[in-house]
C-alpha cells in the first residue's frame, strides 16, 4: 500500500502559504481538525480563504485563526456563534460568503468527484442566485453551482491506517469525507492511526486515495458548544 | 390566550403522521418532538448527519460526536445511521425528508419566507435553511404571529433577503393556523380564545377568513 | 423507526407494470438483486426500460427478462456478455443505450440527490454528446448529463434492518447504494434482515430513508461469470 | 523481433511509478500487474469498486462478491478498500488515478481514442473507458500495432465511433512505444530486433522518427 503517514502536524502542513484556500471539514466544533487549526495558528498563514460550514467560536476552532486576523475571507452556511467573526464581518474586515448548506456539501463532493458544475434549487430567488445561472428542470427552477477549487483540505477522522483509508465517527462525520480529495492536498487527522490492514475494508468510508497525509493528532480537546442533558 | 411555544409545538406535532422522515428546525421546532403520539413511527432527521435521532443524553453521557443542527449535544435512537453532509442533503433536496418545521422571521402571502438575515444588523447565514425550503414539498412554519415590536411576520411582500420563494404552506402561530394557497393566508384555526379580529389585526397580509374558524385542539 | 420489513419478494414487487422504467444493482452478475428478478420474470410485466449496468448472461440475471422479451430498452455501459441480447439489438428488437459507466453511477446518484442535472467530461466528442449540451469548464469541454427518472429500484445488500438500513459486501456494492432513493420505490432484498438495532450506525452505507420495502431473499445463487484462480 | 502480449504488459509495468494509484483495463492491460516492479508502491483501482486489488484467489477461496471490471474473481489485499460506482467514478473523474492503461481498436495522431463499437458488428459498450480516458492525465494504451488484417491501428483519423478525443499520450504496441505529440505520433523505442522501418510500413497516421531509436529495454 502507499504510504501516507506523516510523522506530525508540522510535516503535515508543509507547503501551507499565506493567501492560500483551505477546505475545514467539522460542524460547529464537533469533528474539526483541532491540530491541524492549531497548526495554521502557529504558523501565523495571512490572508487565507476557509471554506467551512462554520467559524468555530470565539477561542476554539476557526476562532483562533479569526482572532489573529489571519482569515481574509469565510466561505461558510452558518456563522451565528462567533462574535468576534460577526464584528469583523459588519466592520467590512472580513469578507463572508454566506452559501447553503447543502450546496456547501455537493460544491466539495463535485470538487472530488471531477463535477465541475451542477444543478440546484436551493438558493433560488434568493440574493444567493445574483449573477447565477437559473434554470428550469421538471417545472422547478435551479441554480448552477460550480466546484470548490482548494489547495489544502483539513480534515478529522476517527480511525484511519497508513494507507489513508478513514472512519468517521458519529455525527463527527459531516462535511469532512465530502472534503477528502476535494483540494490539492487533503491532510487528514485522526484519533487512531493504524497500521494497513487493520480496518475492514467494507467499513472504510474514505479511500486513501483520496488522502495524501494522515496523522495521528496529538490531542483532542473535543469541545461540545451546547451541553444538553436530560434528568435520570 | 396566545399560545406558549409549547403550544405552538404541540399543535404542529399533530400535523406528524405515521411513517414520516421530519426535519426539525433550531427553537420552537425542535420543541415538537416532545408532543408527537407515541404511537406512531416517525424519524427525525439532523442535517449535520443523523438519522433516527433520540432525546438528550443523561447527564454524564453527553458525546462531542454526537450533536444535532444546533449543536446540541443528543443520542441515537436504535436503527439510527450517521452520515456525511452530501448524503443528508441527498435526503433533503432528493424530497425523501416528508416533513419539514422551521421557524421565520417573516412570511409572505405568496409563500415567500425570510428567515436569515437582517442586513447590517444580523448575519448568521442560513445554514440548511434555503436547502430544505427550496426542497421540501411540506414545509411548515412556527412563529409568533408579531414580532417583538408588535410588528405582523404575516406580510403581503418579505421586506427581509428571502430564504426561499414560494414554498411555506402552513404556518402555526401564537394566534392561528393558516394555509398559504393563491397568493393569500387563509385562516384554518384560531387559538383558544383568541378571535378572529385579534388575528385580522395581526395580518398584515391578505388574510382570507371562512365563515367558521373552529378553535385549535391539541 | 418507521418499518420497512415486507413478507416476501411478491409483496416487495406489489406495483410494478407494463411500460414501467426499472432502476437494478449490480455489475454483471455479482450484487445483483436475483429475487426481485425472478418474481419479474414471473410476473412477465413488459415493455420494461432497464437500467442496469450490464444485461446479465444468457441464462441468469438480466438475460432471464430478456430470453421472455420483456425488457423494450436498456440503458447500460456494457453488455457484452449475453449473445442474446446482442442478437435482439443488432436486429432491432431491443432498444439500446449505451452510456459510459461513470456518468450512469452519478446519473444515479443525482436523482437520490435532487440534482436534476450536472457536466461531465465523459463521452465529450463522441455520439454519446449528441445532442446534448457542452460546456467549457476550466478549459476542458463538458457535457450535460440529467438524473434518471424511474419507478422502481431494485437493489441487493448483504445486511440490512427492519427500518432499512443497508450494509453491502465487498465489490457487490457496486451501483446498488447509488441506485437507493432514485426512482419512485426502492425495494431492497438481503441476504440477512435484522431487527432494529442490530447495525452499528457508524458502518450503515444507505440510510432506511432511501428505501421503501426490504426483505430477506429466500436464496442467492450467486454466480461468477470468470472463475480465476492461481495455484497454491 | 515483434513483442509478445505479455512483453507489452511488461514495457508498460515500467512506466509505474511509486506512489500511483492504477487502472488497469481488460485484456493486456490486465496482465501490467504481474510486471510491477516489488521494490515500490502501487495501488490497483478496479472500477467496480475495489482499491487495492490482490492476485486471483487460491483455487477454493474465490468470492462471488469480490470480482473485477473484468468481472474475474479477485482477492483484496490488506489496506484495501471497497466503494460504490460513484465514488470510484469520483476517483477517476477527479484525477486521483495517477495512471489509466487501456486497450484500443484505433488510436489517431490527434489523440482520438477508438476501442467500444464496431457499428453493426461489435456493440459491447464503453463501459468505464469513456470517463477513464476523458479524466485521465495519463493514459497509456496497450495494443497491438496492426489489426488481424495487417492494417494499422496507428491511424491520421480514426473511423470507429471515437472514445474519447484528444487524450491518448502514450502508446505500447508489439512494435513500438510511441509518443503522441503535436499532431503526430512520435516513436520513441521500437522493440528487439525491430526495425524503423516494419514500424514505418506499420503506421499509417504521421510518424516522426529521430534519428536514434533505442530498443526497448525491459
Amino acid at each position: 500500500m502507499i504510504n501516507k503517514k506523516v510523522a506530525n502536524v508540522t510535516e503535515a502542513c508543509k507547503g501551507v502559504a499565506d493567501g492560500m484556500t483551505f477546505m475545514l471539514g467539522g460542524f460547529g466544533l464537533s469533528g474539526i481538525p483541532e491540530n491541524a487549526i492549531a497548526e495554521l495558528v502557529r504558523l501565523n498563514v495571512n490572508d487565507v480563504t476557509c471554506i467551512s460550514n462554520n467559524a468555530g467560536v470565539d477561542d476554539f476552532g476557526l476562532g483562533l485563526l479569526l482572532q489573529k486576523k489571519q482569515i481574509k475571507k469565510m466561505i461558510s452556511s452558518y456563522v451565528g456563534e462567533n462574535a468576534e467573526f460577526e464584528r469583523q464581518m459588519l466592520s467590512g474586515e472580513l469578507e463572508v460568503e454566506l452559501i447553503p448548506q447543502g450546496t456547501l456539501a455537493q460544491r466539495a463532493r463535485a470538487a472530488q468527484s471531477g463535477i465541475p458544475a451542477f444543478y440546484t434549487p436551493a438558493g433560488y430567488g434568493t440574493e444567493v442566485a445574483e449573477g447565477k445561472e437559473a434554470r428550469e428542470f421538471n417545472g422547478k427552477m435551479h441554480i448552477l453551482e460550480h466546484a470548490f477549487e482548494a489547495d489544502f483540505a483539513f480534515v478529522k477522522a476517527w480511525k484511519g491506517d497508513t494507507a489513508g483509508n478513514l472512519i468517521f465517527k458519529g455525527s463527527a462525520r459531516n462535511f469532512n469525507p465530502n472534503m477528502c480529495g476535494a483540494a490539492t492536498i487533503t491532510v487528514a487527522e485522526v484519533e487512531e492511526l493504524l497500521p494497513v490492514g487493520s480496518l475492514d475494508p467494507n467499513e472504510v468510508h474514505i479511500p486513501g486515495i483520496f488522502v495524501q497525509r494522515i496523522f495521528q493528532g496529538e490531542r483532542y480537546e473535543k469541545r461540545i458548544e451546547q451541553r444538553t442533558v436530560r434528568k435520570k | 390566550m396566545a399560545l406558549s411555544k409549547e403550544q405552538i409545538a404541540q399543535r404542529i406535532a399533530k400535523e406528524v403522521k405515521d411513517g414520516y422522515y421530519v426535519n426539525l428546525g433550531i427553537g420552537i421546532p425542535t420543541l415538537v418532538a416532545n408532543f408527537v403520539r407515541d404511537d406512531i413511527e416517525v424519524e427525525f432527521q439532523s442535517e449535520n448527519g443523523v438519522l433516527g435521532m433520540g432525546p438528550f443524553p443523561f447527564e454524564g453521557e453527553e458525546d462531542p460526536d454526537l450533536i444535532n443542527a444546533g449543536k446540541q449535544t443528543i443520542t441515537a435512537l436504535p436503527g439510527a445511521s450517521f452520515f456525511d453532509s452530501a448524503l443528508s442533503f441527498s435526503m433533503i433536496r432528493g424530497q425523501h425528508v416528508d416533513l419539514t418545521i422551521l421557524g421565520a422571521m417573516e412570511v409572505a402571502q405568496n409563500g415567500d419566507i425570510a428567515n436569515w438575515k437582517i442586513p447590517g444588523k444580523m448575519v448568521k447565514g442560513m445554514g440548511g435553511a434555503m436547502d430544505l425550503v427550496a426542497s421540501a414539498e411540506n414545509i411548515i412554519v412556527a412563529m409568533m404571529h408579531t414580532n417583538r415590536a408588535g410588528a405582523s411576520k404575516l406580510l403581503k411582500q418579505c421586506s427581509l433577503p428571502l430564504t426561499g420563494v414560494q414554498c411555506v404552506k402552513k404556518i402555526v402561530t401564537n394566534l392561528a393556523v393558516l394555509e398559504v394557497r393563491d397568493g393569500a393566508f387563509h385562516l384554518l384555526e384560531r387559538a383558544p380564545g383568541v378571535s378572529v379580529e385579534e388575528i385580522k389585526k395581526a395580518t398584515e397580509g391578505d388574510l382570507v377568513v371562512p365563515e367558521n374558524v373552529p378553535e385549535m385542539t391539541f
